[in-house]
């Protein structure tokens, strides 16, 4: 590999990487059809594209996850091909996951130097080279863990950038990151941004996805834009703007959100005194009406999640009080969170949200199956009908109700958690991370739906970890810090620093790296 | 590195094609496995394809059928159940001895009542403490052989008067010709096949054993619903161990052992993914049926008993292998 | 003491053992004896060395059901074959035997991508039916008692069985823990698909450790046979249910991707000492099955309480 | 105290009533003896288990060791170790293989090759000498099994070569799967005059089998040591000979031997007690097996 990277100072003509119609079908999907992409050397290239553009798949063709169906890659002008994940890696080709692929129980370096591990004697591992290689790589990414703890202790930004640091353990031609900063925190991303600048001055060719336009713009050269698996065009990055390429890549121009009305507070429906788990959050009080939206916003590992998760009776609390409609509640369970109205779309789609083998229409049905219930018997007549309702309404891409949701793109695939909680009509709705993974076309859509469905008279309780979002959708903020409710914020008094300093316990500087806390 | 050129149409069409025939093996592979064992057997010994033969065949099977439908539940819920064969044993011994003792449909009810006793035992360890459930199954497996042998000291029960008792119904009749055994069993699968696809509660395990903690997340109590699946195999065996016990009109502790194997190789040629998730009764019965034909067939043709065991690891490693191919759309893993 | 805690908490069957152990000195006068703790090892060297091999396989996120099949096939082949080809080699076709299963096994797992529970259900079905193929149901004896005196020899005063399988103990524990292959197990065990990609060649590593555990299951069974002077072709049914039993005692994970050589041994020393323990003490067989049962639960059980993963609070 | 100290190891208790009614028997006759201590251990049919069990009699040091053998070859080394160490072993029930038989001080049981020699000659005898049999088996590879199926065999070609085994399989001693397997020989052969059965409670589970077929009148069953519903079926006429085996005989007969040897007593070294033919002409002379 490094004997083949030697020759990569060609010249400029030839492209490093080269994709000419590439097409590439899932049953009853064309996820992409006859895309061109190339990339140069020292070149931040960005893909965009709605979720289930075909983002992902492109590049796993280009890593040799998938063998596409029609089409050509070259390698510095010549013709390859990859048929399987090494002949990728062997090529110069590395990508980093969308999703996390990391083995739990081995240590930091383990993982960065997976396959490749530091060898003496032909037979052992040299531990010794391995953990000052990585040392020397963590370093490189400021990273403030040890290379000898086993990833799984890590929290998940770290972990993005574990995935991240075998990047920096060979110099590959062409690095892409898929979507690399969906979990990362400012911190990160800022370093991140520092590492992928590096890689482009040593020549290294990235493509770079991301829904994140403001990262985009800051950092590509060029972007290629992909819509409904097609190839939309190129654009130098100085020459284009935002508006442009969404419009490229939605089809239409986006929306802005109609301007927020204050809302009539409604009846209070939910209301959380004092409470709290050892451990992991504590002293909670807020309250939320109907037709109100609140944010809770803060760092990742804040404790929103196991406030949220509380909630839905999903855990126990050890202290205070949750009362529905003034009526005081003990939840044990989602199915009694459910009983009382409540809908929880849970932050990970994939392990909380969805039974993936499941098609799209049991899904949706699955937590008040009793509604469909007659005699004993499911109507499925009544569940398709259903189904296709949020189908329409939500704008879900699939073929139809019986596609396995393990099938759908990211963001079709959250949008099928969302259709299924509205369709059980609560009246409190929590949505976790609504938007993680979500272009920004949809984004934009989830927005407006939280909107209207607060207006409609739901309570609404929206996490999340975006400033925008959090910005655009809340009535008022709650900022957590460490597992505490630091302040409480009307919309109108909001302003950035104060929120800035709410999260991070007061000054900014505080944002230090939350402390492992699983196993 | 081999350079290549984009693919040609026809070799495109090529591979749809082939990925068309594996899809269509996956789907009905286990059902032309079937008929392909039947065909072979009737046209190499003439005894195979008489009515008699099939009705034996069916009879024979419908113990471990019986099982075999409660067990298919566990596993689409996520779960193994190893501890049946012992738990027929103890079923079968307890229905034989209690048949004298209190009579036969008090000895059914009993046996049926602690039988699921111990089913609920599974249950709670498995659902509601979530300890793996090959290892509890296989702790429950020894336990219960070993209670069972205290329950009888070691003895052989018998039933004394086999010709005058009405319990005969259950393994020994036949109601137009076909066997009473057969029938629990295709009627029991008919009503578990509907429940499975057609109630909520089937729904709910297929939930449970696709992603548990999804369904979890949806409101659906899934400690309550492993704990049902495992009252389910318990109850199958229950009936099981009637028909085996009126079947024999006695029972030896160990009657069961080794049932285990049988009825999960059954569910497993039937397709029931062992990770959960996924499976059907239907196709169960249709495993079981190819086991029971496969063990008939050989030995009327002759052959030792144990070439049955040759056979069977073939056909279960080809069957799953085709499901698995044609969910891939190719025939072979590239890693 | 932190981190005697912790490795407590990691394998609390070490703490299972000295519990036996006391219990069974102070209500026994035969346990506590270096000849009697010679039997344990000699005994549960059979199951032990089975165990290593399937520490390999599980860490890995396989299992392997074929064992017991194995120790039959590999103990007949050697019995049987040691009157025409000499002892030598019929002990060289019955390891090669167990290879050979082992490998086929790997194979199928490898290319056809069927789950390793039921490729080795399969085989362990199959290779008892090749086994009494071979033997056409018949027992085998060594009519040499050469073979017969190595099982029950003792080298400076300690049986050849239990150092060999001290010795084996140790080597597997270099291999798993030091070389490059043993990293890969839990690379490929924790994360199947991060391994492929991260290019380790999974096949053929899974692949290997079918067929060192092949190999082990193998040994086993000629060990045993050269105990028996002889083989019966149903030796080892149920091993694989009491190998399986001893590696997650000993902490390994039944899904894969964690556990150590040093936590098997453990595993298989409680039972072995359970078992031998309780003969001193004439438990009733019934009862045997019972108590071994309703352990076997209660480590599962107190494992999980110990090392409790899940967050605070979690009810569902 | 100067009690003597006798370890015995069981075949596999509880999978049977003739073996449950054995040890039951074996801890009787022992208590009613003061000068002697037991230690009863069970290898639930697995052999390495026996070893086990050997080697732990062996480190307690009793003063004879009584082996019920899962297997007649395999243990054959270990017999010899505890030989070797001083122990003498009493074999019972099931003897073991030649190669043993300098490290066993008796064997103590019914002449299992005797039995199926009975056994042949009553079926003999009942089908006039000619006709067309099944035979089904007991544990392959137990030696009981395979003396008895030797037994008959070769006696059955000596004395009636005119009836033809058509077919043998195993039973495995168990009652359900005998019926399975003469289910499978029922449809298979149109003409079954007789069936030898390893044992009468296999010989019962081939019984239910013809019954249910409705053929049961046509043939003749035959098994050995006469279990409970045997003797039964006998009574009723419908099962026609067997072999009268009693397990509190054979428990008795193996602490007694035991005891005499460990006492240093001169024993024969094939010690047989009696196990007579029982058929329905002379039932009344033998009490009904309590097994
Ligand atoms: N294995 C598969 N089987 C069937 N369809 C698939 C499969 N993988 C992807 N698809 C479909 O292909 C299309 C492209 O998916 P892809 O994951 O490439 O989208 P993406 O652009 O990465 O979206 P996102 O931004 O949500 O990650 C989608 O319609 C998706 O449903
Ligand atoms: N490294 C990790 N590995 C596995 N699970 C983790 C890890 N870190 C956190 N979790 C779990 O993920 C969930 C979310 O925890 P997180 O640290 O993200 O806190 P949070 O404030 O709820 O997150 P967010 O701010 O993203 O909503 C919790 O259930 C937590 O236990
Ligand atoms: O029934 C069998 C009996 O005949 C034999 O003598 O001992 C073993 C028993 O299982
Ligand atoms: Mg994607
Ligand atoms: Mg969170």
């Amino acid at each position: 590999m490094t004997a083949q990277s030697s020759l990569n100072t060609q010249t400029g003509d030839t492209p490093l990487l080269q994709l000419k119609g590439v097409s590439k079908s899932f049953p009853g999907v064309k996820a992409l059809d006859n895309v061109d992409l190339d990339v140069n050397a020292g070149e931040v290239h960005a893909l965009l594209g709605e979720n289930g553009a075909g983002k992902s798949t492109l590049m796993k063709v280009l890593a040799g996850i998938y063998h596409p169906d029609e089409g050509e890659i070259r390698i510095e002008g010549t013709p390859v091909r990859m048929q399987k994940p090494m002949d990728a890696k062997h090529m110069g080709v590395l990508l980093i996951h969308q999703e996390l692929s990391l083995v739990p129980d081995l240590s930091v370096a383990e993982n960065v130097f997976l396959g490749s591990l530091p060898k003496r004697s032909g037979l052992f591992v040299n531990n010794r080279e391995l953990h000052e290689r990585c040392g020397a790589i963590l370093k490189r990414l400021n990273c403030r863990f040890k290379s000898n703890i086993p990833v799984k202790h890590l929290s998940v930004a770290n972990q993005q950038m574990v995935e991240i640091a075998r990047a920096l353990v060979f110099t590959p031609k062409v690095v892409i990151f898929d979507e690399p900063t969906a979990s990362l925190t400012d911190y990160e991303k800022v370093v991140l941004f520092e590492v992928i600048r590096e890689l482009k001055s040593q020549g290294t060719g990235i493509v770079y996805i991301s829904h994140r336009m403001d990262e985009i713009f800051e950092l590509s050269d060029r972007i290629t834009v992909l819509r409904d698996g097609q190839y939309r065009g190129t654009f130098a990055t100085r020459d284009t703007d935002e508006e442009e390429v969404t419009k490229r890549m939605i089809g239409r121009d986006l929306e802005s959100l109609a301007e927020v009305e204050s809302p009539e507070p409604g009846e209070r429906i939910i209301e959380v005194h004092q409470l709290g788990i050892e451990g992991e959050f504590r002293d909670i009080s807020f309250d939320v009406h109907a037709g109100e939206v609140v944010g809770m916003y803060g760092l990742v590992g804040a404790g929103r999640t196991q406030v949220v998760e509380t909630l839905f009776g999903i855990r126990k609390p050890e202290r205070g009080t949750i009362r529905i409609r003034d009526e005081l509640v003990h939840l044990s369970s989602p199915a009694d969170a459910i009983e009382h109205g409540l809908a929880l779309v849970p932050e990970n789609r994939k392990e909380q949200g969805l039974v993936l083998g499941m098609n799209c229409r049991d899904n949706t049905s699955l937590p008040n199956l009793a509604e469909y219930t007659r005699m004993g018997w499911i109507d499925t007549a009544k569940e398709t009908e259903v189904f296709e309702r949020y189908q329409e309404q939500l704008q879900i891409k699939t073929p139809g109700w019986y596609q396995a949701t393990l099938n759908l793109s990211g963001g079709n695939q959250q949008k099928v958690v969302i259709g299924k909680w509205l369709s059980t009509q609560p009246s409190v709705l929590i949505l976790d991370e609504p938007t993680r993974g979500i272009d920004v076309g949809s984004k934009a859509e989830i927005h407006q739906l939280i909107r209207d469905l607060a207006k409609s008279g739901l309570a609404v309780i929206v996490v999340s970890s975006e400033m925008p979002e959090i910005l655009t959708v809340s009535d008022r903020i709650l900022a957590l810090y460490n597992g505490t409710l630091t302040r409480v914020f009307k919309r109108a008094e909001i302003t950035e620093d104060d929120l800035i300093r709410a999260i991070t316990g007061q000054s900014a500087d505080a944002a230090s790296e939350p402390v492992a806390s699983g196993a | 590195m081999k350079a290549s050129l984009p693919m040609s149409n026809s070799s495109t069409v090529a591979t749809d094609n082939r990925k068309r025939v594996l899809q269509f093996l996956g789907k009905h592979g286990i059902l032309l496995a079937f008929l392909l064992c039947m065909m072979i057997f009737s046209l190499t010994t003439d005894r195979f394809l008489s009515t008699g033969n099939l009705l034996t065949v069916l009879m024979q099977v419908s113990i471990l059928g019986t099982i075999a439908l409660g067990v298919t539940f566990v596993v689409i819920g996520g779960n193994l159940d190893l501890s049946v064969g012992s738990l027929l044993s103890f079923a079968t011994v307890l229905v034989v001895d209690l048949h004298d003792k209190v009579g036969p449909t008090q000895a059914i009810v009993l046996t049926i009542v602690f039988t699921l006793i111990i089913g609920a035992i599974n249950g709670t360890l498995v659902g509601y403490l979530k300890l793996n459930s090959l290892i509890v199954t296989l702790g429950m497996l020894s336990a219960i052989q070993g209670i069972t042998l205290i329950y009888t000291s070691g003895q052989n029960v018998d039933i004394q008067d086999q010709e005058n008792t009405w319990f005969a119904f259950f393994g020994r009749e036949a109601i137009f010709g076909i066997p009473v055994p057969a029938i629990i069993f295709i009627g029991l699968a008919i009503i578990l096949q509907v429940v499975l696809l057609k109630t909520a509660f089937g729904r709910k395990v297929f939930a449970i054993g696709g992603n548990g903690v999804a369904a979890a997340f949806s409101g659906i109590y899934r400690n309550r619903m492993v704990f049902s699946t495992y009252l389910l195999s318990a109850f199958t065996t229950a009936c099981a161990a009637i028909i085996l016990g009126s079947r024999v009109m006695g029972s030896q502790n160990n009657v069961g052992q080794g049932y285990e194997l049988q009825v999960l190789a059954g569910v497993i040629l039937g397709g029931t993914s062992l990770l959960g998730g996924s499976g059907s009764i239907m196709r169960t019965v249709i495993g079981i049926l190819i086991l029971g034909f496969i063990q008939n067939g050989l030995l009327l043709l002759g052959y030792p008993y144990y070439a049955q065991w040759l056979v069977t690891w073939v056909v279960i490693i080809l069957a799953v292998w085709l499901d698995i191919a044609a969910k891939r759309g190719r025939l072979l893993n590239d890693f | 003491m932190h981190a005697f805690i912790q490795s407590v908490k990691r394998q609390p069957i070490w703490l299972f053992i000295i519990a036996c152990i006391i219990f069974f000195s102070f209500s026994n006068e035969y346990f506590f004896a270096v000849n009697n703790f010679q039997n344990i090892l000699v005994q549960t060297s059979t199951i032990g060395l089975i165990a290593l091999g399937m520490t390999f396989v599980m860490i890995n996120g396989n299992i392997d059901l074929s064992v017991g099949s194995t120790v039959a096939l590999a103990a007949s082949l050697a019995v049987g074959l040691q009157g025409a080809l000499g002892i030598p080699m019929a002990v060289v076709i019955g390891l090669g035997a167990g290879v050979l299963i082992g490998a086929i096994n790997g194979l199928i797992v490898w290319k056809t991508g069927v789950d390793a529970f039921i490729v080795t259900l399969g085989a362990m079905i199959g290779v008892r039916g090749l086994v009494f193929v071979y033997t056409e149901e018949q027992s085998f004896y060594a009519s040499n008692f050469a073979y017969s005196d190595f099982g029950m020899s003792s080298i400076f005063s300690l049986p050849v069985l239990a150092l060999i399988f001290i010795a084996l103990t140790i080597v597997a524990h270099i291999l798993l823990k030091y070389t490059l292959h043993g990293r890969n197990v839990y690379a490929v065990g924790g994360n199947r698909k991060a391994a492929i990609e991260a290019g380790i060649k999974v096949g053929p590593h899974m692949l290997i450790n079918f067929m060192l555990i092949g190999f082990m299951a193998a040994l086993s069974g000629i060990l045993l046979s050269t105990q028996m002077g002889a083989s019966t072709p149903n030796l080892g049914r149920d091993y694989e249910l009491w190998t399986i039993t001893a590696v997650v005692l000993g902490g390994t994970r039944l899904n894969g991707g964690a556990g150590t050589i040093i936590g098997t041994l453990g595993g298989v020393l409680a039972i072995g000492i359970l078992r031998n323990g309780m003969n001193l003490m004439q438990v009733p067989s019934f009862y045997v099955l019972v108590i071994m049962g309703s352990i076997l639960i209660t480590v599962l059980f107190l494992d999980k309480r110990l090392n409790v993963t899940a967050s605070k609070g979690v009810q569902i | 105290e100067d009690r003597l100290r006798i370890g015995i190891t069981q075949n596999n208790v509880g999978v049977d009533s003739y073996q449950t009614t054995y040890e039951t028997a074996f801890k009787e006759a022992a208590a009613q003896r003061d000068d002697v201590a037991t230690v009863v251990l069970d290898a639930g049919g697995d052999v390495a288990r026996q070893i086990a069990q050997m080697q732990d009699l062996i480190q307690q040091n009793v003063d004879a060791i009584i082996i019920w053998p899962t297997n007649g070859q395999a243990v054959v080394p270990v017999v010899r170790q505890a030989h070797n160490a001083g122990i003498p072993v009493v074999v019972t029930n099931s003897n073991i293989a030649e190669a043993g038989q300098d490290f066993i001080a008796s064997f103590s049981g019914p002449n299992n090759i005797l039995q199926g020699q009975y056994s042949a000659e009553m079926m003999c005898d009942q089908l006039g000498g000619e006709g067309q049999i099944v035979q089904i088996t007991g544990q392959p590879g137990y030696t009981t099994a395979i003396e008895r199926q030797k037994g008959f065999e070769d006696r059955l070609a000596e004395i009636c070569p005119d009836v033809d085994l058509m077919e043998s399989q195993p039973g495995d001693w168990n009652r359900e799967k005998a019926q399975r397997v003469m289910e499978g020989f029922l449809t298979k052969y149109d003409t079954i005059d007789g069936v030898y059965s390893g044992d009468d409670n296999m010989g019962v589970g081939a019984l239910n089998a013809a019954k249910a077929a409705g053929r049961a009148d046509e043939i003749k069953f035959f098994g050995a040591t006469n279990f409970a519903v045997g003797y039964e079926a006998m009574e009723r006429g419908e099962y026609h000979g067997s072999v009268y085996q009693s397990p509190a005989e054979d428990a008795r007969n193996a602490l007694q031997t035991a005891i005499d040897v460990a006492n240093g007593e001169d024993v024969p070294k094939l010690n047989y007690f009696d196990t007579p033919k029982i058929t329905q002409d002379n039932m009344s002379e033998f009490e009904k097996p309590v097994f």
